[in-house]
């Protein structure tokens, strides 16, 4: 049987990578300062296939379109996805579109990986999480895990995808990343961290993990909460509180926002009869309309809410926590959910 | 080394008539959209394709009709993409700014200076996986100015690339002429990337070919990415229907459309004082004069490589007779056999 | 009274653009080819403030934001909003954003300007609509008028709102765009224009027509098909259709996208108790997402339906009239709406 | 026209002061996020700062505590607003990253290259609105590589505006060496838009004065824009708690965390071969080398300065004792009078 060990989120991607390196020598990671956060990967690999970019995001994720079209199967990385900005065009209309373009005749086998997501303080451009507008863009695949298992796992898949998969990671759930970014080696600074999501069991060898299929974390009765990423922990935590007050929730980890696992959505929705979508990412236009718009467009009838980012992420850390989806929001949404 | 002459006038020719069928398509409402031709650029075009080996990649423009042709894609599946085709070399999908085709390593796009780091990619796939291939990305000067394209020069320098990055100056982008928005000169602007740079006249084949020659040696043999600034023209103005071009044809047609809604519009109250409106229709007539002055001069590639030819004259009529029979053939197959192609 | 006048939807635009720059000497266009596109605005305010710009829309567009924030009203072109993705980082992380993080304390009064939209035959990457994908961003505004005088009082209250506005205007609609980039003269083809769109009475003062405010442009009884732009027009041929079948269909005009204008989403839905959001944008987490979440988070119960654009737009004219909303696939949306 | 060093070194030392107070704030927990300092950009900032006049504009990248101080935001303002207080500049919204105040037409990004299109569209406006002023970009080395920036440079250029471009070279982009991703030299790059370039030790504030003085009336006389090249050094790294800078002070603690996992990697089965592998590890230790080699340079611009002034020592200590009055003063109005800030 396959063996299991404990490893942390981003040891997980990268020791999934790793494997998937060693397994194909087509595979390569491209980015900015990538000799340095990638260093366990450059020792084994070399500086050909851990490639430093210059800060020319839109130049580097065009190339690594083609270098994809062109038999490499790049990992392209733009430290945090808010600075896919200035990369946009080789998202929006080549990555996407090029399959479509060629008539299904070529395929862009990229992997697009950023970390993402905030709850550290680091202001409103640094703090993004953007899956559910990237998601916007029929031709990406979109995969935002929660946990180091299905993190290596997704990583796998979307390496292995022959379409372009935008893959992001969360910051307070990849200690390298959180450290990098928000703590900066203090031990002065307090961050809500989630632990389950942080840390846990993986396999020794990696398998793919189908992208596309949700989990259901927790089973409930009365209402379904849905969620990517920390939002999912943040959805277990409220889960529990409600359980105190006799709410029994269930927690659906979407895992992929491209696709969307409607199945298990509409199964949970049938069951509970009320949703609601927690969404760190922006409110409006995003992943919390989709899942309503889905759950509608199947004839279901049930009761809605949404917990997400409604503006721009404050700078100063009181604000940010109420800005962004918390256990209070949740539970507060859950409790008037039910009185209606 | 000394180019084949005849091969490039074959090949300069086959395009041109090509794409003289696809605009009698275009105006007769066969082809939707826009369309971008490479009439005027064929001898650049010619001179660096023609010298492409089995693995090299090329990156496109919005005017990715010569090249492709050129480098050997199937004419009439070419066609049948403009025609909306199913069998077309996209099945339709793509329309001419986004042509791709596996086979050649060929991808275009619509984005102004998208080739850039579209050769940088090929260019990086070639270096693992197929070394000593290389990658030509073509573009306008106007593609200088958009940062994608200047941040590839710098990656494809950094990385060592064998990017060949050919730039074709009409002096225009659109209806703006590129040196009034355009700070400093172009050759110096590649250079200062680390680049090696080369100009030459884009209406003289030999010289092209010449040029390309040496260019891709050096980007094949030292893994480097080279520079190529070839000045040509658009002999169809920028697209099909280019209203600077229709004005210029038909000036007293067009330009009465055009003349009272402006003249209201300069004599209306409130705006700025009169120098200021004055300037601003100077700039319309010197833009239209400009592109009338730029129509009549004589750099037509094409032709000038037939003067070259001249004496032999039989071996032209062959020639030329040999493309038109295969541009018939070529509509043919498309089902446009009857489809008059040349009444504009 | 105010005296009216027929005008060309684009020449709409022009002339209330006109009416803001003779008013106010801050407002500037900005943008490729302006010169010649809006030559006859050239002829009246002269070079400096019709600037041609290279095609740099990263640097254009970026500053765009700080001219507007030190005192200029810019309007800046990007010609097609396809473009929009090389200068989306001014847009997502400037534009959007200086609000917030200057805490309030300073604006961005500017308008993006594009064309967009298909029905013409361009491909991809040039008939993208993209207005829900825009509205996921916090701090933009964005407006889709569907009539010549929408047109133009949007435009002046695009000029005088203080934040940024993205002005978006249909190919279709815009005699101008639709011969620049789809009939370049000639008379041997044919589009699907809306006449009603295209052509219009219009005011002779222009005054602003304020944001965020939805029209229904028909009231019906058994359904709401909510829509912008151009979908504006195929709805309300498509409920002439279902009248003929005794379907009673309701045609909201939302006008802008950001802000939604829920109040009347809401009364219509309430009586019609169906709704279809007609959508030329992409499908996915787009505008008929957030038209659904909206309505459902106000309690109401209604079913649902909606006809966008599901995937890349194919090259192919036919291809391309099915991928894009038409007035066939919204009535057989309608009619199975009304079955269930 | 000569600089007072004087009031120089008291803005240079007020702005290292007042970071320093910052860096043991971060540490002690106060402020979140990440934090990039100015300290040894000093001396360029204060001398393009301090020759500017009262309308004009500054765009700022992550560094933009400096040259803000410098320009006059009220320090406890600021402070409070890296504090995330609502009296903040900001009012706790936007951080150190993002930094704006209307009153010195001042603005900031967290985006690299972003202060390119800023400048740009502040001289724009000066064209238009208040001639004779003029726009400053502060910037990195590593963000010419950013196109937005390189089409910026251009867009100053071909549109006559009096932007000053100041590139702050300290030969690292975080832990990048910007020599090995960057093709040809930066002064050329520059230059090639048309601009007239300078070049000056960043670490010499009376030629960082003589030189921004000259490239400031040129901007603002011609109307035209000038590059401004500055070498200098960041003696506290990329930002408070750099990796590398923790490496270099701590070896052994930060060593012996990295080496373990390293060296795994190092040894596992599958991947490339010996030489591959050593190149890696060699380009990791040959950074942390680079970087401890960097730190011990001694190219601190307020040492140097001080230095200079060295003859009078009791003016310096009024001065430096004023200072840190100052700074407690700021301190203590932003409520933090009993933190501790000098122990990291
Ligand atoms: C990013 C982007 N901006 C604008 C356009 C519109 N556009 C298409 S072609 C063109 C002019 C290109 O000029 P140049 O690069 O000189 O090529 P040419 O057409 O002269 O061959 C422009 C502005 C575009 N396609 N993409
Ligand atoms: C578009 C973008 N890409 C990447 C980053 C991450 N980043 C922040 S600072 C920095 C290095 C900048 O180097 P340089 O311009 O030399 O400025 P320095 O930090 O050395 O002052 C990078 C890559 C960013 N903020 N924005
Ligand atoms: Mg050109
Ligand atoms: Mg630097």
């Amino acid at each position: 049987m396959n063996k299991v060990r404990t490893l942390e989120f981003d040891e997980a991607i990268d020791d999934a990578l790793g494997q998937a390196m060693a397994a194909n020598p087509r595979v390569m990671v491209i980015g900015e300062d990538v000799g340095m956060i990638r260093h366990n990967l450059l020792v084994r690999f070399g500086r050909e296939r851990i490639k430093s970019a210059p800060i020319s995001e839109s130049a580097f994720v065009g190339a690594g379109v083609t270098a994809a079209m062109a038999g490499l199967r790049p990992v392209v990385e733009v430290m945090i996805v808010d600075f896919i900005g200035v990369a946009m065009d080789a998202i929006l209309n080549h990555a996407a579109k090029i399959k479509s373009f060629s008539g299904g005749k070529w395929n862009v086998p990229m992997v697009v990986r950023a970390a993402c997501g905030g709850g550290y303080g680091d202001g409103g451009q640094h703090e993004q999480s953007l899956w559910g507008w990237l998601a916007h863009i029929p031709g990406l695949t979109v995969v935002v895990p929660s946990t180091p298992a299905d993190a290596g796992g997704l990583m796998l898949a979307a390496i292995e995808s022959d379409d372009p998969v935008i893959f992001l990671e969360h910051k307070l759930l990849s200690p390298s990343w959180l450290d990098f970014m928000g703590r900066g080696g203090r031990s002065t600074v307090e961050f809500d961290v989630p632990p389950t999501g942080t840390m846990g069991e993986c396999p020794k060898k990696w398998q793919p993990l189908a992208i596309g299929k949700a989990a259901c974390r927790r089973e409930g009765e009365d209402l379904t909460l849905v969620s990517v990423g920390v939002g999912v922990h943040r959805c277990l935590e409220a889960a529990q509180e409600l359980a105190k007050q006799r709410i029994s929730a269930s927690v659906l980890d979407l895992r992929s926002v491209v696709p969307l696992d409607k199945d298990i959505l509409y199964e949970q929705i049938l069951k509970t009869k009320r949703l609601i979508v927690v969404d760190e990412d922006y409110q409006g236009f995003g992943l919390s309309g989709e899942v309503a718009a889905v759950a509608l467009e199947s004839g279901l009838k049930f009761s809605f809410a949404r917990v997400c980012t409604k503006q721009t992420i404050p700078f100063t850390r009181h604000l940010e926590d109420q800005v962004l989806p918390n256990t209070q929001r949740i539970c507060a949404a859950s409790i008037a959910l039910m009185q209606n | 080394m000394q180019p084949d002459l005849w091969s490039l006038y074959r090949l300069m020719l086959y395009s041109r008539r090509f794409e003289e069928a696809v605009a009698a398509l275009w105006h007769a409402g066969h082809i939707s959209g826009e369309m971008h031709l490479g009439i005027g650029e064929e001898a650049i075009v010619a001179a660096v394709v023609s010298q492409l080996e089995d693995q090299d990649a090329m990156a496109l423009d919005h005017r990715g009709t010569p090249p492709l042709l050129m480098r050997g894609v199937d004419p009439v599946r070419l066609l049948l993409e403009f025609l909306g085709h199913p069998d077309g070399l996209c099945g339709g999908h793509g329309g001419h700014m986004h042509l791709f085709s596996v086979k050649h390593l060929s991808a275009s796009s619509g984005i102004v200076g998208a080739s850039g780091p579209s050769a940088v990619g090929f260019a990086l796939a070639a270096q693992h996986l197929r070394p000593g291939s290389v990658a030509v990305a073509f573009f306008g000067e106007g593609a200088l100015n958009q940062g994608m394209l200047m941040e590839s020069m710098n990656l494809a320098a950094a990385w060592h690339l064998p990017v060949l990055f050919v730039c074709k100056d009409n002096e225009w982008a659109i209806t703006t002429k590129s040196a009034t928005v355009t700070g400093g000169n172009l050759m110096n602007r590649a250079g200062s990337f680390g680049m090696k740079t080369m100009a030459v006249d884009g209406s003289d084949i030999e010289a092209c070919w010449q040029s390309a020659w040496e260019a891709l040696c050096q980007t094949r043999d030292n893994g480097e990415p080279v520079y190529l600034h070839a000045s040509c023209i658009h002999l169809e103005g920028h697209f099909l229907g280019d209203q600077l071009i229709r004005t210029s044809r038909h000036p007293v047609k067009e330009m009465r459309k055009m003349t009272g809604p402006l003249m209201r519009s300069f004599a209306k109250m409130h705006g700025s004082n009169v120098r200021k409106r004055m300037g601003g229709l100077r700039h319309i007539l010197a833009t239209i004069q400009n592109i009338r002055t730029q129509m009549s001069i004589k750099r037509d590639p094409v032709v000038i490589l037939r003067q070259k030819l001249h004496g032999e004259e039989l071996q032209l009529k062959l020639l030329e007779d040999k493309i038109d029979t295969e541009i018939e053939q070529v509509l043919e197959a498309c089902g446009l056999a009857d489809v008059k192609v040349n009444d504009e």
